[in-house]
């Protein structure tokens, strides 16, 4: 917990400095994800950042607010796993007999619909192996594993019980300016 | 608001674990979903997960909605029963210390249906047969108090668990036979279906002690007439039918099976046609209209007795007429829900796709084909 | 070890008196078969028979005795798991680091080229988690669990140290009456 | 031929386990394939399989004639790699007791390289970090002697196994820093890069004892030019590139780390149409001609670090100079073989598929697009 503090000084710290940088992140794979929720194993299942080169800069720019089991969900703009919202979960809440993570990544995402930018923790749910519906991958403001709380390639669950990943939330832990 | 209200309000945040609430401040805590209760149309499909065997799973999905409820882990090739109150899931599965090596264990697990959260385990003998999830291979006795696993080495036996006491209480030798069909009324029997086309019944005391074991005559030529080892059950009897559409109607009640006449689901047409049952859990019972349904195939031949349904034919059990004959939806697998509006469901096995069937009036109505579920799904229980 | 024996046995009083009958069984899933091998992973892996109705009976006319690594090569005809033609063996030898099953489920399928029928042994390979290539499920002469030699829907690794089944091999083991 | 004929024949055949002769009469006899010697194609294909992640592999294929050589279960999101002389495989990775619950335990897994058998363990420490597979969470020494595994819990260490001693000795601390990378002349020393932008090298005598921790001065700013974490080796040194195109080369053989001048790999027209390096294992090198290869994509922004290549740019080591833009075939990870006729090989991690490229002569030449490999492959070594 202590480390999740730190994590939160520093990004707090970066995105003060940042903030003009930042951009609305959103990847071709909210197109793949939707396909997902409705034909999870019969398509491939795609882990990964699947962006298509041509289509990765405009579809960045687009995001929406009102299905949380779609990749381009403003919220998932630094998610990597399995969406909760297709695994019996919610957005923000873990799917029945699995376990939120202690610690997790934070990323900072803009709402569209009042274009202010939140904190989001992203907490894997743990316990189940992996869930398998809905994949997604973004990466705004990741970083590589020296700045862990930024990091999404590693494993979220690993100071549970059981470290087993199975999905990922995204909640809001932090607010615009102004809205505290 | 500067960094440390951020940081402050992630700290209180994340301590809350296990609340569901959002706060009231528009921030979100971590939490669990609480499952709504259950409904007729609460789906349970067992999926073998092929490509990854050692990584099954039961899909747990709401018909109504088509909402993905959760899941629970099944570990390696394992059969699946659920409790008759569906209070519970076991899961009769094995596990390996070091995934597919080093010390080999057996157990049954037990779920809560509602919670999906793992309960606890009994350690049952390494030699639980690891078949094809299907019915027959584990069920529990009608009242709940004992669960009945396959076990195969290949020497074929049976583990009976007391799930009240949490232990094994017995293990008896069925060499020549397979399954386990549980006595509709005697918690510490059970049958099994026999090479020489007999059924064995077996019954035990509360200690596991073997009090009688008896051997039906033949009822079926396993050589001419293959019976499926799967089944549904119709007014406290056991349905099953035959590679060439004979239907075996058993009273499983007493110390010796007994046997209704039985009766064939073709005419002399159907005959010419080759039309014959095929698929894995290939046949389902509605009590309250006494219909059977039994996914069918035309051009039949040997080796078609896993081929998926071209048709859905439904009878009469008391009369043995036909009633309706209707699209296949490529099924291999059928179950019917319980209560006030019954609906035939129809597994895909290709295509992991679940059929729904408006069974609730004389003639099935389809409802819809939900979107796939699972990998390899290959069983499918209702609430 | 002498259950196989007596499932040979009980095999062969069998196929002496329905010789009549036995027909040349071939799945569609030799199409499938064949693209897995080719695109394992991303189509869909498909573990059972996925015989197409309209051209099952067809297709079970057509068998080959050239390519292994496809589910219509003759000796598949009662085949069902992971062919090991794919999976680093070959259609009789497992592939490095796994372990012939002990025991095994029996098939009698006819060689295209000289018209005669061999019994066949589907020996699992065991010892690494499924491989995952060219499924291929066919089901002549497969028979219930109490006839469980000829049962094809059990592990046949189920007698060897680990259980774990990897891939199936299919084996001659008996040869056409007149050529022993 | 009558039936007891064939039961003895088949008896005999399954009794002649471990050969794999077919037997002189026509009959088959199981038995393993044993793989003939590796090639510089060779490849190992590291598969966390997403989808089943408890169940991960890594595949070995011949890349000549793309036959599909075999596989070794990797289990838990593990990190793996290859002892130097490639005669054994080094898998870090978790197994529960009960697949996702019960008792943790840790391991090195030893797997031989040429029998792709099992060969035995070595329990480490319970805080392996479960990362992304990638060549900086888990090496060997240079000589092959020690591993060092990579931790997060999430504080973050390294644990140290003496590969020929098979044991643990040590586990060292590196608060705020990430990845191993071994000297290349001093068997017990590591580096890892630091949220400072520095290096911190730590040095360890044969007893797992630190002898020496030096932090250099931060090389980079990891606010405005974060360098991935992923590296190639050139001369004995390491090669790192950055979100934004620098390219930093280490030398990690003293006590402390230290850097040539970094230098880009964009020029002013590149920039303008903001091309980056993008991927996962985005760099690869050739020793003998000094070629860096590196995936690279154009209209790079915030996000885009992971985006597969679409073109991959060579350059030349002492020149800088860019020697070379070929087709990105959609890479997220590279790497060249060793030998005679080194091949770029192009791992496009959303299909599966590997593009491998003839990189002998001056200019890279396509050769072809193997098949799809694995379900979901992020990292690729060779012989």
């Amino acid at each position: 917990m202590g480390l999740i503090g730190n994590w939160l000084d520093r990004w707090s710290e970066r995105s003060t400095r940042n903030v003009a940088q930042r951009s609305s992140r959103r990847s071709a794979l909210n197109r793949i994800g939707k396909l997902m929720v409705g034909s999870a194993f019969v398509l491939p299942v795609l882990p990964f950042d699947r962006t298509s080169q041509a289509h990765a800069a405009e579809a960045r720019k687009r995001k929406q607010a009102t299905d949380d089991t779609a990749c381009d969900y403003w919220r998932y703009c630094a998610q990597d796993g399995y969406l909760c919202s297709c695994c019996g979960g919610t957005v923000s809440t873990c799917p029945p007999g699995t376990e939120p993570s202690k610690v997790a990544w934070v990323g900072t995402c803009r709402n569209p619909v009042d274009g202010k930018d939140y904190l989001i923790s992203y907490n894997d749910c743990c316990g189940k192996t992996s869930c398998g519906r809905c994949m997604c991958n973004t990466s705004h403001g990741e970083r590589p594993g020296y700045r862990l709380g930024l990091h999404n390639d590693v494993n979220w669950c690993m100071a549970n019980d059981s470290s087993v990943f199975h999905c990922t939330t995204a909640l809001i832990v932090g607010l615009p300016e102004g809205n505290a | 608001m500067n960094s440390i209200a951020w940081a402050r309000r992630s700290l209180l945040a994340l301590a809350c674990m296990g609340a569901t609430v959002a706060l009231a401040d528009g921030l979100d805590s971590t939490g669990v979903v609480e499952m709504a209760p259950p409904t007729p149309q609460r789906l349970y499909v067992v999926d073998p997960a092929f490509p990854h065997m050692i990584d099954g799973r039961m899909h747990i999905v709401d018909g109504d909605t088509e909402r993905y409820l959760g899941v629970i882990s099944t570990g390696y090739s394992a059969s699946v029963a659920l409790a008759p109150d569906r209070k519970e899931i076991y899961v009769a599965t094995t596990y390996y210390a070091r995934l597919n090596h080093g010390e080999r264990t057996d157990v049954v697990d037990i779920h809560d249906a509602q919670t999906l959260s793992w309960k606890g385990e009994i350690v049952i003998p390494t030699r639980h047969a690891q078949a094809m999830a299907a019915r027959n291979v584990t069920q529990t006795s009608f009242d709940g108090h004992y669960l009945f696993v396959q076990n195969a080495t290949p020497a074929t036996s049976v583990t009976v668990v007391d799930l009240k006491a949490r232990k094994v209480i017995a293990e008896v030798q069925t060499p020549g036979c397979w399954s386990v069909y549980p006595s509709p009324s005697v918690a510490g029997r059970f049958s099994a279906m026999c090479g020489n086309g007999s059924m064995l019944t077996v019954t035990l005391d509360a200690a596991g002690q073997v009090l009688s074991r008896r051997q039906s005559a033949p009822f079926f030529d396993p050589d001419k007439d293959p019976v499926f080892t799967n089944f549904d059950r119709y007014q406290g009897r056991y349905v099953f039918v035959s590679y060439h559409g004979q239907v075996h109607v058993a009273d499983l009640s007493g110390e010796e099976a007994k046997f209704d006449a039985p009766w064939s689901l073709l005419n002399a047409a159907d005959r010419k046609q080759h039309w014959r049952p095929g698929g894995y859990q290939l046949l389902a019972t509605h009590e309250p209209s006494g219909r059977l349904f039994v996914t069918m195939h035309d051009k039949g031949e040997e080796g078609t007795h896993k081929d998926p349904a071209k048709e859905i034919w439904a009878f009469d059990l008391n009369t043995h007429q036909r009633v309706s004959r209707s699209p296949g939806y490529g099924a291999g697998g059928l179950a019917v829900s319980r209560g006030d509006k019954p609906r035939l469901y129809a597994l895909n096995v290709e295509e992991a796709k679940i059929t729904q069937v408006d069974v609730s009036g004389a003639k099935p109505r389809f409802l819809r084909t939900m979107q796939p579920i699972a990998e390899t799904p290959i069983q499918l229980e209702l609430q």
